[in-house]
């Protein structure tokens, strides 16, 4: 047998285009090297060439599971840059999307993890939850992914019907704590394949600068939304989980009560949403000068530069993704594994390579 | 010999196997695409199968704007695809690039590499459109594929 | 609840499937195809502006503007529909046809510059929300010359203004005179 | 046994006639409750025949004509050692059966495997070897329960014929061996929490991803018959009423077997895919306590 097995870049357990060549012994992984860039479409590039309004569409295709998240870090470094206030409406309105986004984004996640490990029945679960959630986005935003919510200054959509957000929110709070997270902690066969499988110790997510679920399932406390809260984090009631065993089974566990918590906020934000403007006019002129924004996605940390002269075109834009952090710690965890767990571990980090590669 | 051909013919729509080629996409359009097998929609329902393996699909779906790093696989893909076979592009990205286009690591559109058959339009389209183009696809495979 | 109970009731229930080619229809706020209202769209082009991916071309004539608009390569982001000055363009309730060959879907829409009551050459065309905007009140005389052409309209202000000036000074002469 | 009646259950019953429509109606009933288990509708009845057709009509990719040849034997082959296994299958207990027909029913019974595993290595793909390697690993896993509750049998009726097993084996013996069968099935027919031979996820379709149109057709169909053949030789076992009019036992023979793959499916969609080690682990130590007890009871019981 070849002892290098490539894993991609079209692969039945990767949603996207990337590579990992496995150096193996039998089953056993010795070493894993990790290959990107299948997706790299140019957009910090494309970003310098198109106006801001464009730029807003433009930076929303960057990812289609956390496309929200690219629109609000752009928004809140174009607002930084024009000293805009955003109405209270709107931030309210822009954190149920941000949470609704986390929400679908988990539960794709954790059905994408339960396919990896041949478990259709409970894909098929999480799956059939998160339809909930894409027809609350497209009630809200008018699409089912992409949904073009933000623009500097505020949202582009008032929600008009607060009292199907916070239902959705709580029935999917519901069939988490009584149906899903149950098999995903206590089924015999989840546990053999998840637990001590692909561990990432506190010292070494420190060291590899592991961000959010990762990070928090090995034991490290950190978050934006608490570090340094942005909208109206600082007065809502949340908590974030984390767990010391730093194995795949942890970030199961970290991203369910995410989950949990997320409907919470949702329920939160939308019980004391003020009536108001959602926006702070159509064209604000950007002056130049340079800004960065940080917000917690649902996979991490995701940071934007931004730099303008004061034109309706940035002079430089740099993204910076959670993937591009955590997806080193993978080639970490493969090794001494078995090939079977390779799919699971590098889908444990909620992989997300069109982020990364851009 | 008729009775042949039309049992063929009817098989063939009865039992599309799809093979998903991500040329550079956002992911948007392929999670909708695994929204379709979930129970909500349920592809499996007309007898399509979402397959691992490209020898063994009829209709390859490629979203993205097929960036110069999935060119190549692209065209492997293709090749590898026994007939008949028929293309489906997903959304706006393998139609025209969409917001990618002018990009210089960007060689789509996909038809100037493969022959497309059905566009599925939208950013990303619904999961209902792309059973409906799935659909139109397996109209023309019926027929034997593209020519 | 654990994987069998889940699975039991599962079974139990009606599954949860549309039955092709029963649908899940979209939300009453879905975003599709853009259409414009050409009795109501002043060809700003600012659509053009802000659309990222060239699915709207505007290109003027002297004599009217095309709009043209190609669903696929349209993003559906809805800024176009958004930042519309004169609420010219909309979006349809639900999801766009599937197509053929590139371009199937593309469609154009033609405005054309009303004729000035004055001079019979092509005006620029308005939009009455956007003069409700500009102008809390609008006088029929105000409203008479929105529809004139550049030169049309600049000829009567002239006019107005010469004649107002002229007035004025006349009295002003018969003041100097009394 | 006479010609005639050879030729009948090779061609008509439990054979040809019966086992490729029942195939394919086991195939479906497993998609359809796995779908129902997951809250879906699933596939139509049809939808496995279907499948058949389709890529019997497809076209072949060329290949080198050596690697053809072989890539198209070996599925023939699968399908025909199945057909004669479950030729031998005594749904009508006969005095005419030859002694020794258990040797050649479990010799039958490894020869999709085998094909498996050399298809695996002859179309020369990495995963098609991975595939291959995994399918080998695990027949030496089961292959310990599966030949002793096999050979239990054997020595509780005191024969190696058949039709005497199933009519003349005491329950002592039988339950245990039965059981052992029973947990053999998953990882024969590649069903999870055993399925880890074909793991799509990790190795694409295992052995046979290079393989298409109508020799992937013909392993389909080979895996169909595969559970026609498992379940028929359970249920033969399972069911020893001798004195049972013929339509009866037909009757019975059948429902067993559909029962069994409803059970399979089941317990397939309840949970996840062992790893190789685990699964593997599962045959060394519960597959072969079951099979030891049973050859312990078989020689110890007077």
């Amino acid at each position: 047998m070849s002892p290098v097995i490539p894993v991609g870049p079209y692969h039945p357990a990767l949603e996207e285009p990337y590579k990992i060549e496995l150096d193996c012994d039998g089953e056993a992984v010795r070493e894993a090297h990790i290959t990107v860039g299948f997706n790299f479409r140019a957009i910090e590039w494309l970003a310098e060439r198109k106006n801001y309004t464009q730029d807003l569409a433009l930076v929303e295709r960057v990812c289609g599971i956390c496309s929200n998240v690219h629109t609000l870090t752009f928004s809140r470094a174009l607002e930084q840059l024009a000293g805009v206030e955003v109405p209270a409406r709107a931030q309210h309105i822009r954190v149920v999307v941000h949470e609704a986004e986390r929400l679908h984004s988990h539960l794709l996640w954790a059905g994408i993890a339960a396919e990896v490990i041949g478990f259709q029945t409970l894909f098929m679960t999480c799956f059939a939850l998160r339809e909930k959630v894409m027809d609350l986005l497209e009630a809200v935003s008018g699409n089912r992914v992409n949904y073009a919510m933000n623009k500097p200054g505020g949202v582009t959509r008032d929600i008009v019907d607060p009292g199907m957000v916070a239902a959705t929110a709580q029935a999917i709070r519901t069939a988490m704590e009584r149906e899903i997270i149950p098999v995903f902690t206590t089924d015999r066969t989840v546990r053999a394949r998840c637990a001590g499988v692909g561990v990432l110790t506190r010292d070494e997510a420190l060291a590899w600068g592991a961000l959010g679920p990762v990070a928090r399932a090995s034991g490290l406390p950190q978050d934006i939304r608490k570090a340094a809260p942005y909208e109206i984090y600082d007065r809502l009631d949340f908590e974030v989980p984390v767990r010391p065993e730093g194995d795949v089974l942890a970030r199961i566990v970290v991203r369910a009560l995410e989950i949990v918590e997320s409907c919470r906020i949702i329920e939160q934000a939308v019980d004391g949403m003020p009536a108001g403007p959602i926006d702070a006019g159509d064209f604000i002129p950007v002056p130049a000068g340079e800004a960065c924004a940080r917000i917690e996605g649902p996979r991490g940390e995701v940071f934007y530069y931004v730099a303008s002269d004061g034109s309706d075109v940035p002079l430089r834009v740099r993204i910076r993704t959670p993937t591009f952090q955590n997806m080193p710690t993978v080639a970490l965890m493969v090794r001494e594994q078995t090939l079977a767990d390779v799919p699971l571990i590098q889908a444990s980090i909620d992989p997300c390579y069109s982020c990364t590669d851009r | 010999m008729r009775l042949i051909d039309s049992l063929v013919r009817t098989s063939r729509r009865r039992s599309p196997w799809l093979f998903h080629l991500n040329a550079g996409s956002c992911n948007g359009c392929d999670i909708e695409l695994v929204a379709c097998l979930t129970p909500r929609y349920d592809v499996e329902q007309l007898g399509i199968r979402l397959e691992g393996s490209p020898r063994h699909a009829d209709i390859i779906v490629v979203s993205g704007p097929v960036t110069r790093t999935t060119r190549a696989a692209l065209e492997t893909v293709y090749a590898q695809v026994p007939d008949p076979k028929v293309v489906v592009a997903l959304g706006s990205c393998p139609a025209s690039c969409n917001v990618f286009a002018g990009s210089p690591t960007v060689e789509g559109p996909l038809d100037r590499i493969l022959p497309v058959d059905v566009y599925v339009p939208g950013c990303p389209p619904r999961p209902d459109a792309i059973i409906a183009g799935i659909a139109e696809a397996i109209a023309l495979l019926a027929e034997g594929g593209h020519a | 609840m654990n994987i069998l109970g889940l699975i039991s009731r599962n079974f139990r229930r009606d599954p949860a499937t549309y039955r092709y080619p029963e649908r899940h229809v979209p939300a009453t706020r879905f975003r599709g195809i853009v259409r414009n209202d050409t009795a109501k769209c002043i060809a700003c082009g600012i659509c053009d502006h802000v659309c990222v991916s060239g699915a709207i071309v505007v290109v003027g004539h002297d004599d009217h503007c095309d709009w043209s608009y190609d669903p696929g390569r349209c993003t559906f982001c809805g800024r176009c529909v958004d930042l519309c000055p004169g609420e010219a363009l909309s979006q349809d309730g639900d999801r766009a046809p599937t197509y053929a060959r590139s371009g199937d879907l593309a469609q154009g829409e033609q405005i054309t510059y009303p004729a000035c009551p004055e001079c019979g050459l092509p005006a620029r065309p308005y939009n009455e929300r956007l003069l409700m905007i500009a102008h809390d009140d609008i006088s029929p005389e105000f409203r008479e010359r929105i529809k004139l052409c550049e030169r049309c309209r600049r000829r009567r202000s002239q006019t107005v203004l010469t004649k107002g000036l002229g007035g004025a000074a006349d009295t002003e002469r018969n003041a100097d005179g009394a | 046994m006479t010609v005639g009646r050879a030729l009948f259950q090779l061609l008509v019953f439990p054979g040809l006639l019966y086992a490729v429509p029942v195939a394919w109606l086991m195939l479906w009933m497993e998609r359809k409750l796995t779908a129902r288990l997951q809250g879906r509708i699933g596939p139509p009845f049809y939808q496995p025949f279907f499948d058949f057709v389709k890529l019997l009509a497809k076209r072949p990719l060329p290949r080198p004509p050596l690697q053809a040849l072989a890539m198209s034997a070996l599925p023939v082959l699968a399908v025909a050692g199945t057909l004669g296994a479950l030729a031998l299958l005594p749904v009508f207990p006969h005095s005419g059966g030859f002694t020794g027909d258990l040797v050649l029913l479990v010799a039958l019974l490894e020869i999709p495997p085998l094909c498996a595993v050399l298809a695996g290595f002859v179309s020369r793909s990495i995963y098609g070897e991975l595939g291959a390697t995994r399918e080998a690993v695990l027949s030496i896993a089961y292959s310990l329960p599966f030949l002793a509750a096999l050979v239990a049998l054997a020595a509780a009726a005191n024969s190696l014929s058949l039709s005497v097993i199933s009519q003349q084996a005491m329950w002592q013996v039988r339950l245990p061996a039965l059981l052992a069968l029973a947990l053999c099935l998953p990882v024969k027919l590649r069903v999870n929490p055993f399925s880890v031979a074909n793991a799509e996820q990790e190795i694409y379709a295992g052995a046979t991803t290079e393989f298409e149109g109508p020799r992937l057709a013909l392993w389909e169909l080979a895996h169909g018959l595969e559970w026609v053949a498992l379940t028929g030789l359970w249920a033969v076992l399972a069911f020893p009423a001798a004195n049972a009019a013929w339509p009866l036992r037909a009757v019975v023979f059948v429902a067993i077997s559909l029962a069994l793959v409803l059970v399979l499916a089941a317990v397939a969609a309840a949970t996840a895919r062992l790893k190789l080690a685990q699964a593997a682990r599962v045959y060394w130590l519960w597959g072969s306590a079951l099979g030891v007890l049973a050859m312990v009871v078989a020689v110890v019981w007077p």
